[in-house]
């Protein structure tokens, strides 16, 4: 049966006289094998190197503070709405006065957890947030030997005043 | 592997061996329940649902966007293209438009998620009989294809890439270096990964002739994608009901004869070319403009927007939220996955979430045909049957 | 010869079953009719057999649950694929919550086996005829039929969320 | 002195072990101590000047015929409990019956005067060369129907174990 | 056995984790650097594995890359991919017939704590089956993270005592998953 | 020195060689797979990882050993110790190199100068199932026995194909059984009768139909791919050792190691001129004898390594047989190629002499 | 091992150890059931006169008597092959390898 002018048949079952032989594929292949043994190696030492990942790459988030070193999170709660896995949780805070240098918004989260075991990091709570707030980045989050340590607060998530994290390169660009 | 105690009938002089369900030839997660005659298969039957996550059930929970990252893990070695047919789905039902530019760039990334899908699929057919050196040459190169998804979307396996309306961001000049890249490299490995098993004797001779299916059993089981096109029939869904704009490419369709490993092997290496040459026209005949479709209701607005503009705040946080209003309707849109015709069945009551989705999984519905498949072969043939069907655990038990 | 499309489709089955169809609708181009659950096995091997439309390829099996439809709580919807003209039906069946039994369609596509069980698991439809009708994703000892609405989508013994947070 | 010694110790292990062939309750156990036995046999004929013929024994006996002993005991999966037992009387009467034949051959042996110890011509008997030599000089007829009854024995036992295609 | 006497440890050290002497150093540098992991590869993080596994990553290099998918043979049990509850006996005993010392990752999300997946049919988390030594985030988390969680296992066996596995917090910790 | 001294120092020797070639062919298995396939291997333990078979074999001997409950106790351990029994017991009569002399006293660097060396080594071969059968069996698992059986039917079956091709080798040196007369003879006399190099007239240039059989057989007989379906993972775990952990295991894959190091050594021996290398003689004029000896040790080791190399480049690139196939190719090619071969050798030497 | 050694121990030794072995061949085939059991038996009591033969062979000096040993093996082999397959085809039949079981001559 044929649905559309545009099949061809690829197969061909039938050995010639020199395949049914054994040796020449064999001998064929051992050469293509004992070729790599002289390539340059493709393996990463990971520990030891490492790999600049792309600059989208979806690891770990970090939780942005603007130019001032204020927070930029206002606690809106879009990111946790857009987490498929459920893994945000936040309470929100209103600022209280004397407070202006370090929230950017009136609001602000005062606990700002990410389960990062339940984190897939697709990248939604990126997307939603319209605060410029959250980022994932290209760190990698480390494996840790209990359970319990996988919940990141904020005072692993919030980017230090004297450490920022650079994502100036995963802002997206709509060039029209 | 489970503590098997032999245990003989004495009345009859089979025995019962448990393929899996964490046989390493299951790749994932399956079982087998084998009834032997010495080497010889008599009987088998099938059980699945180990890792049954009910995501059909999650579908009516969450809002559209979010079940991009569900379908990432259906068949995990081709998301995007699991991806794009969710987004193309959801399209339809919204009545959406997209660009040409969209459509160029999905083709681009759903034709390298079908080269990984069949690379790791005829990689793993030759690691079970015994090969597996081939499988490290290729496997290097589905590493170039994470790479190009990285660029692409920040992810490697589960990309989650694209959004309903179009591409959540431009192909950046580093991408598209690096699919030059794979498009002017990858030929040479693939033809060495060819040499190196395709017309091997003793490669030949475990796959020629084994776990053969005619057509019309094929079609009785619902066989679709390679292992339909092995049997013989050219059913595309690419060719027959395009999506895409695949029709604005030509390509040819690689059929087989007899249905076997051998034949499904050699479709999915033609593909590899097929697919090959389409990203290459794709990438060569990208036409300029936007990679997202006009559709403020759906496709989240610039950033830059968001933080000045008010009338985007509120599009941004209705998206987010899911409060858009959706049609009421029901669409059925298939696209070709890796395993065969990938179907959503998307009923729409309006609400934020589906009100029903049912994924048609190609290989749950293939996978009924095993047993009629390996019947009266040796359980290695089984085994290359197996994996040569390409049974993904994720799309098998969704 | 009249041209295949969903028109033609139409009219050979209200020639046929006209009686049965209770409702043709047409969203984005896939011809769909509701069917007296009754005929699904007459209506599909006719299709199978219809010279002309030859719809031998069941693309897709599945059930459906709507808990205020009072009386046709439940439904199977068939998606059907003709090849050779390129044509699509959707055949839906409603059946009421009290007795969910149809007729199994294994007997024609052997592809139907497995979907019929999804079904069976999901939604608990019962399919007359079927030859090994038992849960297939779900453990065997489940005891409700987990896609019906009104059970819940969680699992309650996670210990690391808290569903006073997901408000949904 | 010594090769009394080592002549003691192999009959006492052939001995013993033809007894655990005869007395174990599993046949895989059998099987082994059959070819425990078979080695001390093996042993005697290395003492015997025999080398060649002990290797052989060793190839055929124990690398060949035992393999095959195992393999059916493998495939048959016999074990303890799927080994027929004969009621204890029959088992009585059995070992009365062989320790009676032994009795009575070896009343019979006793009395026998074997000739005396012959020096061979060669020293080296039983190499490969001389039984060699004699094979296919002297018996070369009946090896040649050896050949033939090994053909035999080959395409019955292809016929007994192929099996009936019940259509 | 000798009439040699043993003399009671000074009080205060006694106990596991004290007294890590230089052979169990050795043993442990030993074991560590011949971790014959199992791949529990239920989905996505297996194919994740598979890729630590080729050249790029090269699981070898730790002394890893012979997968032994026999539970006796294997002494790490990398569960990568989601446990359904169906799949939850199996991994337990896929974990029994394992041979003592023995280790367990659960790789990605799913694994950990059940990710996505909230739902009915899903283990949340294989530490509700079996003890869980380190755990690797991600969905599925990259070679690089794998790497690290193998690292992380490597260093959790070179510091572990010979005696830890007949130590009564041990038997205790398997007696709270009703092992033995 | 007594030569029975010398024979003890000897035996010891070789087995603590063979040990340690074996683990260090594990070592070399590893980086071996890995460079072909583009990879680094174990280099982590160790300066480029080579205290890796340490790790290994220090971690199996700390490891808990687990008898099923099911299983047949006495069999389960005899198995493994069966296994490697027959692996070591082989290298009792190859000749590793030519004699030392001390003070007038030749000592011949072989255990056992037995006059039917090649049928020994057939037979402990045979033997060799034994402990892989036994340990199947036992185990009590469909997979270990599926394994075990594997393993007995492809063994025996290739022995015959095996032994066959041997003979043309033997006669082709005078019918002698001793591999030490057997490497003897392809040290002397000149290539083809015309090309003159001292300790190069070697069997492979005569037999070379017999040096393929053997070499398959060969494979088939350590069970190493493509005839590795006792143990193939894809298939059946790990075969007849799937039931085995800690050191029972380490026995098994040291033995399967040992066995191939025997092999590589025995077709050196038959083939390839054993300890001769070209150049011998002369060398004998111009040093001392002992140092040639030594030097001989080393070309044989270096025929075995290049063996051993040959047996994991052959892993790693070919895939395996089907169970059917590969009794097809023991029976129906190997066999009749293995009959042809001794009858055409036969009728050369008998109407064209020696 | 290329020097023959007188015989230190009389004929009659390997006489009597041949006897007894054969008569443990004969008390096993009288006793067991197992037909697989039996035939081993029946080997053990061909190796008995084997050694005989091999002891004759050496005590007269000459090689006829391992002559005799190898067609014995030659025939041993052949019984092996057939009454194993005979089995075989019995144990599919009966599921059993009682010779008991086997006294009728149909089944």
């Amino acid at each position: 049966m044929q649905l559309t002018n545009r099949s061809k048949v690829v197969t061909k079952p039938e050995m010639t006289f020199v395949e049914k032989l054994y040796l020449p594929a064999i001998f064929s292949g051992l050469g293509i094998t004992i070729k790599h043994l002289f390539k340059k190696k493709a393996t990463l030492k990971y520990p030891e190197q490492t790999r600049q990942f792309a600059p989208v790459y979806r690891g770990m988030h970090v939780l942005k503070r603007d130019e001032q070193g204020r927070e930029n999170c206002t606690a809106c709660g879009l990111c946790a709405v857009s987490c498929p896995a459920e893994a945000i949780t936040m309470d929100a805070a209103e600022r209280k006065k004397g407070e202006e240098g370090l929230y950017r918004e009136e609001k602000y989260a005062a606990r700002y957890e990410i389960n990062m075991l339940r984190c897939i990091y697709c990248g939604l709570c990126e997307e939603a947030c319209p605060k410029d707030a959250i980022y994932l980045t290209d760190r990698i989050v480390p494996s840790e030997y209990s359970r319990g340590e996988f919940v990141f607060g904020k005072d692993v998530l919030v980017e230090k005043v004297d450490q920022r994290i650079d994502v100036s390169k995963r802002k997206k660009t709509y060039t029209i | 592997m489970e503590n098997t105690v032999t245990n003989f009938d004495h009345t009859s002089e089979y025995t019962t061996l448990n393929l899996g369900p964490t046989h390493p030839a299951t790749h994932g997660i399956f079982q087998n329940i084998l009834t032997m005659d010495g080497e010889i298969i008599v009987e088998a039957e099938q059980t699945c649902g180990y890792i049954h996550r009910a995501f059909e059930k999650i579908a009516e929970h969450r809002p559209f966007y979010q079940i991009t990252p569900l379908t990432d893990r259906l068949n995990y070695c081709s998301s995007p293209i699991n991806n794009m047919g969710w987004h193309m789905t959801v399209e339809k039902l919204l009545g959406v438009q997209t660009p040409k530019r969209v459509d160029y760039m999905r083709i681009i990334i759903m034709e390298l998620a079908r080269i990984a899908d069949h690379l790791i699929c005829n990689s793993v057919i030759a690691v079970d009989c015994g090969a597996l050196t081939g499988f490290t040459y290729v496997f290097q190169w589905r590493e170039k294809i994470y790479d190009i998804y990285e660029e692409i979307c920040g992810a490697r396996l589960t990309t989650n890439v694209g959004r309903i309306g179009g591409l959540e961001r431009d192909f950046s000049p580093a991408c598209i270096a690096k699919i030059r890249e794979f498009i002017q490299e990858y030929p040479k490995v693939l033809r060495e990964f060819t040499s190196l098993v395709e017309r091997n004797r003793i490669f030949m001779d475990r796959t020629v002739g084994v776990g053969p299916i005619s057509v019309e059993r094929a079609l009785h089981y619902g066989f679709t994608g390679p292992n339909l096109r092995a049997a013989g029939l050219d059913y595309d869904v690419r060719v027959m009901n395009p999506y895409s704009s695949y029709q604005d490419f030509d390509f040819t369709i690689p059929v087989g004869v007899n249905g076997d490993t051998y034949d499904r092997f050699r479709v999915r290496q033609e593909e590899m070319w097929e697919s090959l040459k389409l990203i290459k026209n794709a990438l060569e005949n990208l036409p300029e403009g936007k990679f997202f479709a006009e559709v403020p209701e759906f496709y989240l607005p610039p950033k830059e927007e968001v933080y000045k503009n008010m009338e985007a705040l509120i599009w941004h946080f209705k998206i987010v939220m899911g409060e858009t209003d959706v049609p009421v309707g029901e669409v059925y849109h298939s696209v070709e996955g890796g395993n065969g015709e990938l179907g959503f069945y998307l009923v729409s009551d309006g609400g934020r979430a589906a009100y029903r989705l049912h994924f048609r999984r190609p290989c749950f519905i293939y996978y009924q045909a095993f047993p009629e498949m390996i019947k009266g072969s040796t359980l290695s043939d089984a085994i290359v049957t197996m994996s040569s069907m390409n049974v993904i655990a994720g799309e098998l038990d969704a | 010869m009249s041209e295949v499309n969903n028109a033609y489709l139409l009219k050979e089955l209200q020639d046929q079953f006209a009686a049965f169809i209770t409702q043709v609708d047409e969203p984005y181009g896939l011809l769909t009719i509701e069917l007296d659950k009754e005929q699904i096995l007459p209506v599909l091997s006719f299709l199978v057999k219809h010279p002309e439309l030859q719809m031998q390829f069941l693309t897709d099996v599945c059930g459906m649950h709507f808990p205020d439809n009072k009386g046709k709580e439940l439904a199977t919807v068939y998606h059907v694929h003709s090849f050779t003209k390129n044509i699509r039906l959707r055949i839906k069946c409603y059946m009421s919550l009290d007795a969910p039994q149809i007729d199994s369609v294994t007997s024609l596509f052997g592809s139907a086996n497995w979907q019929e069980r999804e079904t069976f698991d999901f939604f608990g439809i019962e399919f007359i005829g079927h030859p090994n009708l038992k849960r297939i994703l779900n453990v065997d000892e489940m005891e409700y039929f987990p896609m019906r609405k009104e059970y819940p989508l969680e699992d309650q013994t996670r210990t690391d969320k808290d569903d006073t947070y997901f408000g949904r | 002195m010594s090769s009394q010694i080592v002549f003691y110790m192999l009959a006492a292990l052939s001995v013993l072990s033809a007894l655990f062939v005869v007395f174990s309750k599993s046949p895989i156990y059998s099987v082994l101590w059959l070819i425990v036995c078979f080695f001390s046999i093996a042993g005697h004929y290395v003492m015997l000047n025999a080398q060649f013929l002990a290797i052989v024994h060793i190839i055929v006996y124990a690398g060949a015929i035992m393999v095959l002993m195992l393999f059916t005991v493998m495939l048959l999966n016999l074990n303890k409990e799927t080994e027929p037992h004969k009621p204890a009387m029959l088992k009585g009467a059995a070992i009365v019956t062989g320790g009676l034949l032994m009795l009575v051959l070896l009343a019979a042996m006793r009395s026998v005067q074997p000739a005396p110890y012959v020096a061979p011509e060669k020293a080296d008997v039983g190499f490969v060369q001389n039984v060699g030599m004699k094979l296919f000089t002297d018996f070369l007829l009946p090896f040649e129907m050896t050949s033939v009854l090994f053909i035999a024995a080959m395409i019955g036992a292809v016929v007994l174990a192929k099996k009936e295609v019940h259509e | 056995m000798s009439n040699i006497q043993v003399s009671p440890p000074p009080p205060g050290i006694e106990g596991s984790g004290f007294f890590a002497t230089t052979f169990e150093k050795a043993v442990g540098l030993a074991r560590a650097n011949s971790i014959w992991p199992l791949p529990f590869a239920t989905s996505c993080c297996g194919i994740e594995f598979m890729a630590t596994m080729a050249a790029n990553y090269d699981l070898a290099r730790f002394g890893s890359e012979r997968i032994s998918f026999s539970p006796r043979q294997a002494d790490l049990l990398m569960v990568t991919g989601t446990i359904a509850k169906k799949m939850g006996p199996v991994l337990r005993q896929v974990y029994l017939q394992m041979a003592e010392p023995r280790w367990v990752i659960a790789v990605g999300a799913c694994a950990s704590s059940g990710g996505i997946f909230d739902t009915y049919s899903v283990l949340q988390g294989i530490d509700k089956v079996i003890p869980v030594d380190v755990y690797v985030p991600g969905c599925p988390p990259r070679p690089e993270q794998l790497i690290d969680g193998i690292l992380k296992i490597q260093e959790l066996v070179k510091n572990e005592p010979l005696k830890r596995r007949e130590s009564p917090e041990y038997k205790a910790l398997l007696a709270s998953y009703g092992i033995e | 020195m007594s030569i029975v001294l010398f024979k003890a120092i000897l035996v010891v020797l070789i087995f603590l060689i063979s040990l340690g070639i074996a683990a260090y062919s594990t070592y070399g298995e590893r980086k071996i797979a890995a460079f072909l396939q583009d990879r680094i291997g174990p280099d982590r333990a160790g300066p480029f990882g080579l205290l890796q078979p340490i790790a290994d074999g220090v971690k199996m001997f700390l490891k808990e050993e687990i008898i099923p409950t099911v299983s047949d106790k006495l069999l389960f351990i005899a198995g493994p110790s069966m296994f490697m029994l027959t692996a070591l017991m082989t290298s009792a009569v190859i000749p590793w190199g030519l004699p030392l002399e001390f003070g007038g006293t030749v000592y011949a660097l072989q255990v056992a100068d037995i006059n039917i060396g090649i049928l020994y080594i057939m037979g402990v071969v045979s033997l060799g199932v034994y402990g892989i059968m036994i340990g199947g069996w036992a185990s009590n698992n469909k997979f270990a026995l599926l394994g075990a059986i594997r393993a007995s039917s492809q063994m025996i079956s290739y022995e015959l194909a095996m032994g066959m091709s041997v003979i043309a080798v033997l006669l082709m040196t005078n019918g002698s059984l001793s591999l030490n007369n057997i490497v003897q003879s392809q040290g002397e006399g000149k290539l083809y009768g015309f090309i003159n190099i001292s300790g190069m007239n070697w069997n492979i240039f005569y037999q070379p139909v017999a040096f393929i059989i053997f070499l398959v057989c060969s494979f088939a007989e350590t069970n190493r791919t493509p005839f590795d379906l006792p143990e193939s993972e894809s298939e059946l775990i790990g075969g007849f050792h799937t039931e085995y952990s800690s050191m029972k295991l380490g026995l098994y894959l040291f033995g399967e190691y040992i066995n191939m190091f025997i092999s590589s050594a025995v077709i050196s021996c038959l083939f390839l001129g054993g300890y001769n290398f070209p150049g011998i003689e002369y060398l004998g004029t111009v040093l001392p004898h002992n140092i040639v000896s030594l030097i001989s040790v080393a070309a044989l080791f270096g025929k075995i390594f290049f063996f051993i190399f040959f047996f994991m480049w052959v892993r790693w690139t070919i895939p395996r047989f089907r169970y059917d196939q590969l009794m097809r190719l023991g029976w129906q090619i190997l066999m009749p190629l293995a009959i042809i071969n001794v009858l055409i050798t036969g009728g050369i030497l008998t109407f064209f002499g020696n | 091992m290329n020097t023959i050694t007188e015989q230190a121990h009389p004929q009659n030794w390997y006489l009597i150890l041949s006897t007894i072995l054969f008569s443990i061949g004969v008390m096993g085939v009288l006793m067991r059931r197992n037909a697989l059991i039996i035939l081993m038996c029946v080997e053990l009591m061909l190796n008995s006169v084997n050694l005989l033969l091999v002891s004759f062979s050496a005590y007269a000096g000459n090689t006829e008597g391992q002559v005799f040993v190898f067609f014995i093996m030659v025939v041993a082999a052949a019984e092996v092959a057939v009454g194993l397959a005979l089995l075989v085809s019995i144990y599919r039949n009966l599921a059993s390898t009682d010779i008991d079981v086997l006294n009728k001559l149909k089944w």
